[in-house]
């Protein structure tokens, strides 16, 4: 069930909670994932991108909330729409622009492009652009820990898409039955390309996990409280080699499927989109409250802002400016 | 197989063929053949109101109803493996796989299952169902959304397939591929949709197994698939320039496989190239290769060259991207060589 | 929840119950299958017949109690353990051996043998080689039914492994979706291969059909009672467009994974074989309640035995006698 | 790849190799990299105490334990997942698919995730894993559980594909699949489990790309893999007898490919059969061939001839099963013929 009614303090308490900076860090971190999708979004409309893009924008609270609730050097997964959970995790913004430009700077050296951006570093075990395709990814990863003593645990991003695939229900069984200290996070932002979940999923979403012993948190993916907490409560448990958990995440993306999909009128209204933002707005929320709890102020906040702007016009710059890889790259790295 | 109403084997006569993209002819093979016979439908993502992601079914659910115009969720194996359910209860279900990337997932069901039913009953149980999917690089979409794999369905026994290049061929073959009583995997080209060229107004169907001289020629044989072919083309004009004269020839079907004509060709230009957007290490250019080298063995003046897809995983960035694929350059420069004019 | 504890009376007026005739067609059946199995089992250990089986001896109250719901023209989808539901189906046992035998009277020519039986007369969309693997077909011919406006039903049959194939989720959640009359039937007999199913299964297994929206009946899968009736259920619901049902079948195999496993006191103990053998034998059920229930007398039931005997007796004869197929056909019927 | 303690690439001497079975062979390479390095891991259905349906992992849980040999649900994409992310966070995963049959079910996790992980990712991460699975038909397991699939992933760049033919190469290949830091495929013939052969005590490996000439010969050239080497071993016997010697050579690997060493032979005899048990059409008899044919071009007395699996779906029948392989009767023939002896 969702955290979101639970005063703030309490749920401090209960959860050792995050300091005041580490809050402001994740507002920083959300804003940095807004500004740097608006950019991607400018690239790709000034012809400026190769290829497309699938944008974060409006789901920044369950990516900075898990992400935030993680170590360095936790694994994680990502998907198509992988952007925010490769900087959630620590990616550097120039970076990830010089990837999605195919740039030789970039984390890649070019070579996978916004939909398989991986950073080992930050423990970035890959976006992928294969439906459900990293749920034995960030399964096998989570096994991996366990064979070798760490406690690193593994989260698995995936949308209500990729609850259409079958091979998220092998793994997670193996993950239930051999306790692996893995979380599945799904992303439910009401659709799949451009059909609605409920069109293409039969029955409960969550029962799909309870069912093998994993236990499911229904959360508020646009409260980054909610999101830290129940990934605090997640890893707390995958730590401690209790096993597997689920994340069922309510969020929104405010742009289309990928960056090409303007018209949306046939599968989306206006007004859905307006009440997201306007009512649901992960970062406005976060002010909001941060404001409320004297954490910042208003003016702080817009400092954080400019600063955010700033960082991400510079990374463009960069990666704009920086070369393309050699062409007698093309043919390495195919084997290691 | 149901005969046809009209058979063609090559391009329409230019009287009165209107002129439509790919895009077009495949709406319209599927259109007239959903029309024709009700045990035909479409299941796959976002195929009805989206009309796929790349339009081509736009308009279809309107005329035929969600009913058979069926967006499913995200189980490529699910909705092949109902796929392969539905034609053996007397459907002819079209499925669409979006991506030929995704093939992965569903090669269980199409080879292990589609493929076999038939023989492994004693001919008992027949599957006629059509695995629409696409095929083709350069559009920036990297490693898992750029492949062509046709050749891992060609080599199943049991499973035909289908390699349109042209408007005309695409909706022939398509149609064709409906009405037939085996497993059909057919590729698009995702770059070729909007290829514009002659169809009829006319039904037509064109039957598998007979390849299609693109282009008539002397010096040198240039068999190309799909994408591909226009690539030979290119080639060809360049070639002409320079006084060489190449035939260009399309299978259109892997399998069956026109083989005699490959051969034909090369006996009659005594040199050959075939050119092929899969990989080229054990891919379709490998075998059509062999089979010109055996069969015209005693009538080539070089050896039979194989350009394929570079043995890479297909990489983003642009500059690297496009390394990868044959272009009429190489092509032409190729064939120079194997002309003595290099 | 079983039904075996409700009175038989209660039960005959809840579903409206089958003759005293079909009682006794049922009791022949599982005879047929027992007998057919013993044979084949003997054939293998002789040497004379190619490949290797898998025995449905034990579970015939499964097959038998599930086809007896359905009608000839219904659909079922088998497995690599098949023999049982080809014959409850409706196959005859002479040419069932003689695909087993690689016959050309045998229902595939000799092509198929014991993981490939088909019978398209009987409505049986063929035993199947890839665990799960029919899963799929089932669903399919089910929907095929709606899209056609027939009330054809399909019935998948399935052992606990197929639990762990990804697409059996996929498809019941499309089963589900669209309301489609397909029954899944889970046949539970504790192992797959060599392994206890609870080492390979995590959670509730009901649960995970559950999760789709879909009726789950756990049965008691040795009385025939139980097996006929949830599934009678369950084929009234999909003949009336109400959807898919799961039914979970507790039985037990009495024979090896297949004819070769001999030893199996690594993975299964003699006492727990005994035990389903002495207490649990759905043949041995039946004959007792059939008894007490006055609807048949010990001698009737003698005589269906001698005359099963008989059949499968003569069955074997006549594939052992039939001649092998051409060598041209080897090349036929690759394609349609 | 970490070096190999002793590198050998042809048969052992003679001198003192003791005689073992391949299943054996297999076992103690699994044992030694178990032994070797703790990153080492099986995972598999059945693969502990069953020690597989073969018996070829038998005992190797005793001494490893349920945590290094571990039983898996019947998931063969799930563990195929498990063992790639397992590999990516520094393991070397072992996964067991009992069946190549099976490897429908996997390809996406193998063709899309382990093949391409290293290069997507610009070099940074790695997929060390090998999937140790079967090919072979004539066990009278019909359509689904009889096939030989290694042409699908030697076609995909980023993987590796091993076919042992003897207990050495099945050892020495095995150990060195373990140690690569690429994804290997390593397919076992389901019939040679119990063929002897000799094999040393002490420790060795066999590198990737090596072909290895099994007879010597001067007239015609047999290239042979996996279970058709003795089927080639066989033929040359018989040929013998006829006067004409026949060489075997048998690529141990299809990717990393010995171009080299086949063309060299066929140039060497000016005559060449490529056998294989997968299915002709598509195969990698096709890669093989083609590359004979055009690397030995003018040396070639007759054209290059391929002898696959028949293209049919493995039949039950055991009268028509044996019909759909290759035998030593008909590789004879085939090698008369083209020797001018028919
Ligand atoms: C196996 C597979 N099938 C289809 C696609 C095409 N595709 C890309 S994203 C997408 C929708 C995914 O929806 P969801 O999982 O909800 O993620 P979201 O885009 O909503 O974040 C589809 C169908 C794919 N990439 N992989
Ligand atoms: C996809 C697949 N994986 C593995 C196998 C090998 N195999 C054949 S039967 C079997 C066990 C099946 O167990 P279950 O589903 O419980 O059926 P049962 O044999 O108990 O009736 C296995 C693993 C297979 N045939 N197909
Ligand atoms: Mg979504
Ligand atoms: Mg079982």
């Amino acid at each position: 069930m969702s955290q979101t009614d639970t005063p703030p303090a309490a749920r401090q308490r209960e959860s050792g909670g995050p300091s005041a900076e580490q809050w402001l860090k994740m507002y920083r971190q959300m804003l940095s994932i807004r500004q740097f999708e608006e950019q991607v979004n400018d690239l790709y409309m000034t012809a400026r991108m190769p290829g497309l893009a699938h944008l974060y924008s409006g789901e920044e609270a369950v990516a900075v909330g898990v992400c935030a609730a993680l170590r360095r050097d936790d694994y994680i997964t990502s998907t198509h729409r992988g952007h925010g959970h490769c900087l959630a995790k620590g990616a550097a913004i120039d970076r990830m622009f010089a990837e999605l430009l195919g740039k030789e700077a970039g984390y890649c050296r070019g070579k996978g492009g916004s939909m398989h951006i991986a950073d080992q570093d930050t423990g970035n075990l890959g976006a992928n652009a294969i439906v459900g395709g990293s749920a034995g990814i960030a399964t096998g990863a989570a096994m991996a820990s366990k064979k070798q003593g760490i406690d690193r645990v593994a989260v698995c991003f995936f949308g209500d898409g990729a609850l259409g695939q079958g091979l998220l229900y092998e793994v997670m069984n193996m993950a239930s039955l051999w306790k692996l200290p893995v979380i599945y996070v799904c992303e439910n932002n009401l659709y799949g390309e451009y059909t609605h979940y409920t069109e293409t999923n039969a029955g409960d979403l969550g029962a799909r996990a309870a069912a093998f012993g994993i236990p499911v948190a229904h959360v508020d993916g646009q409260d980054i409280r909610a999101t830290y907490e129940a990934a605090a409560k997640a890893v707390a448990r995958a730590r401690a080699g209790e096993g597997p958990s689920f994340l069922l995440c309510d969020t929104y993306r405010y742009y289309g499927h990928h960056v090409g999909d303007i018209q949306r009128g046939y599968y989306r209204s206006r007004e859905e989109e307006e009440m997201w933002r306007r009512d649901r707005d992960p970062i406005k929320l976060a002010a909001t409250w941060l404001e409320a709890e004297g954490v910042a102020t208003p003016a702080a906040l817009d400092e954080i802002r400019q600063q955010v702007e700033a960082e991400v016009a510079a990374g463009v710059k960069f990666a704009l400016e920086a070369p393309y890889p050699e062409p007698s790259e093309v043919d390495e790295n195919v084997y290691a | 197989m149901s005969t046809p109403s009209a058979v063609s084997t090559g391009a329409p006569a230019a009287s009165g063929a209107r002129e439509i993209t790919l895009s077009q002819a495949i709406r319209e093979a599927l259109a007239e053949e959903l029309r024709r016979d009700p045990s035909v439908f479409i299941i796959g993502e976002d195929v009805a109101e989206a009309g796929t992601p790349f339009k081509v079914l736009s308009g279809l659910v309107d005329e035929f109803g969600p009913e058979r115009i069926m967006d499913s969720p995200i189980s490529e194996a699910g909705i092949s493996g109902l796929g392969v359910g539905a034609a053996m209860a007397g459907m002819r279900p079209v499925v669409d796989i979006m991506f030929g990337d995704f093939i992965g997932i569903i090669m269980d069901q199409i080879a292990n299952q589609a493929a076999k039913i038939h023989y492994m009953s004693g001919g008992k149980l027949k599957a006629p169902m059509v695995i629409r999917t696409t095929l083709g690089a350069t559009r920036r979409s990297a490693a898992q959304h750029s492949q062509s794999l046709h050749a891992w369905v060609s080599h199943i026994p049991g499973l035909k397939v289908a390699l349109p290049s042209t408007p005309y061929d695409a909706k022939g073959l398509l149609k064709t591929a409906i009405r037939d009583d085996s497993p059909v995997v057919i590729f698009e080209d995702k770059m070729m949709y909007t290829l514009k060229g002659p169809v009829p107004e006319e039904e037509y169907t064109i039957p598998f197994g007979v390849a299609d001289i693109k282009r008539a020629g002397t010096d040198i044989t240039l068999v190309a698939t799909s994408s591909m072919v226009q690539v030979a083309l290119a080639a060809a004009d360049q070639l002409q320039t320079l006084g060489i004269s190449a035939e260009v020839i399309d299978p259109r079907t892997t399998f069956p496989l026109d083989k005699e004509a490959l051969i034909t060709s090369a006996k009659k230009t005594s040199r050959a190239i075939v050119i092929d957007e899969g990989y080229e290490r054990y891919g379709v250019t490998a075998e059509m290769a062999a089979i010109i080298a055996d069969g015209a063995f005693y009538y080539l003046d070089a050896p039979v060259k194989r350009m394929g897809a570079m043995d890479v995983p297909v990489p983003f960035s642009p500059v690297l991207e496009d390394l990868t694929v044959p272009t009429p350059e190489k092509v032409t420069d190729l064939a120079k060589t194997l002309c003595g004019r290099a």
